[in-house]
């Protein structure tokens, strides 16, 4: 299998609750994937790094309990991997992750900062990150890699 | 994910932490407790070994940013070395290797206390 | 996390196409997962070679098109490890695959025959393995690994 | 999942096929074409070396068994080696390990011919 051979968009899914430890097990499975695809090490290397990041993120910062679990939808087709992680918010009024919000994470950000380098790493090294609020009142962020004759190997 | 995923040695007044899994989020939360425990018990200089992590996260590194910025106020550091290529990039990204210092090897980041 | 841990019964779900090629990622995933609970590597072997045979099934014997798609489900409390995957089916009328049916095909099965030693692994393998036909009008495949302390290291 | 997982070497009248890849299903459906193109060349004696293989499943080895019938129907032979721990159990429960002849090295299942 590799993406050429794939036209239509193939559509997988998982649910997993709201801890830490699936993190890895989501990182390997997708890692295969991506190297079934075609990605190359590096590029596998930072799908996985995004992957985390933003798993994360869903779980400590988009979760109120463990069981209020993420969901996640990999699609892809001949030209992109795209990886959408939804969670269900913690039930905070009003959802302040607007894209506002988001430049002033980013600006905020300074080399000897603690925290705020995930969304940061996602948007530098996926080919597209959008974050919007989705009915459930959580998060959906949602990261694009394009297959590229130099990323491939 | 048992907690011989990481081991602490001593050399002379230096702590070396050797980091036997990958950093992600879950690990990530074990290695800022080992780090905390040593500066808790008066620890000054820390030296990191990740030369057997494949994988990082922001998280990882920032636990050990927020412990080097602890030490340096009382003369002491947190150094690291071992890090494979796609380590050293994502220190690099986000700022991290004009923080920390980074090593080649164990011997280079002590001589360097 | 070890299985001592979790006193809860924790649910994971997974989607995918009726691929082949999704065999590999989701064993890779159910063998991370397997480690991180405790299952000492022959019984990782063994849970990662049933995932191979049920999914297989499922995908060849019970799906119709790549588009019908296989279901699977991952429960795990102390105690257990249960992995349900779940097919739509071929539409064919009235499904055999009961328990006599079971039978007849481990009987069938002699050692020089090419087939038909899939669902014999999987029960021999397994602690329990059960067979049943779903509404959706498709084959449910139940197999579990119960935690034992010669199963763990 | 290109097809260097599968590669193939002469050694007098023998065929060696070297699998680079786990036979899961994916895989066990190349290893019968890259079999039954050998048989259709008119292969008689065909190797398959599985010291690279750490995951079999049963359609592969029925892949195997499949073809050592065939073979012998014509006076010859398909031999295995290189089997770790865990596929060796794995064809001693299906029965495999009964209809096919196993090897621990490649120079023993030539030799066997
Ligand atoms: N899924 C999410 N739900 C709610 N808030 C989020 C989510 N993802 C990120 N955030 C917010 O964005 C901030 C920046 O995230 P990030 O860059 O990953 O840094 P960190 O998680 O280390 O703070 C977080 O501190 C959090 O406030
Ligand atoms: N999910 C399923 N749906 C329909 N039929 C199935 C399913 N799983 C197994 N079977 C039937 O049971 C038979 C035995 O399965 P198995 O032991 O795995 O051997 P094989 O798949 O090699 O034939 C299959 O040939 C098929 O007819």
């Amino acid at each position: 299998m590799t993406q050429a051979e794939k036209t239509e968009q193939e559509i997988l899914k998982f649910t997993v609750p709201s801890c830490l430890e699936y993190i890895r097990p989501i990182q390997v499975f997708i890692g295969q994937l991506a190297q079934q695809l075609g990605f190359c090490r590096t590029r596998i290397y930072d799908i996985e790094l995004i992957i985390d990041e933003v798993c994360s993120n869903a779980i400590e910062h988009g979760s109120e309990t463990p069981n209020s679990g993420i969901d996640l939808t990999l699609m892809f087709d001949s030209s992109k991997l795209e990886i959408h992680v939804r969670d269900k918010g913690k039930c905070v009024q009003g959802n302040w992750l607007a894209t506002g919000r988001l430049d002033e994470v980013s600006q905020k950000m300074t080399p000897d900062s603690e925290r705020g380098h995930g969304i940061f790493l996602a948007e530098k090294l996926s080919d597209s990150l959008e974050i919007l609020t989705n009915p459930l009142g959580g998060t959906d962020v949602q990261v694009v890699f394009y297959f590229s004759p130099s990323n491939d190997s | 994910m048992a907690n011989e995923s990481m081991t602490i040695r001593d050399n002379a007044d230096a702590k070396i932490v050797d980091v036997n899994e990958d950093l992600g989020s879950y690990a990530a939360a074990d290695l800022r407790k080992a780090i905390d425990r040593l500066i808790n018990e008066a620890s000054q200089q820390i030296v990191v070994n990740l030369s057997q992590v494949q994988h990082i996260n922001s998280t990882a590194i920032g636990a050990m940013v927020g412990a080097a910025k602890r030490l340096r106020q009382n003369n002491g550091d947190l150094k690291v070395y071992g890090l494979a290529d796609n380590l050293k990039r994502t220190f690099d990204l986000v700022g991290a290797s004009s923080v920390l210092e980074i090593y080649n090897s164990e011997s280079s980041a002590l001589a360097a206390f």
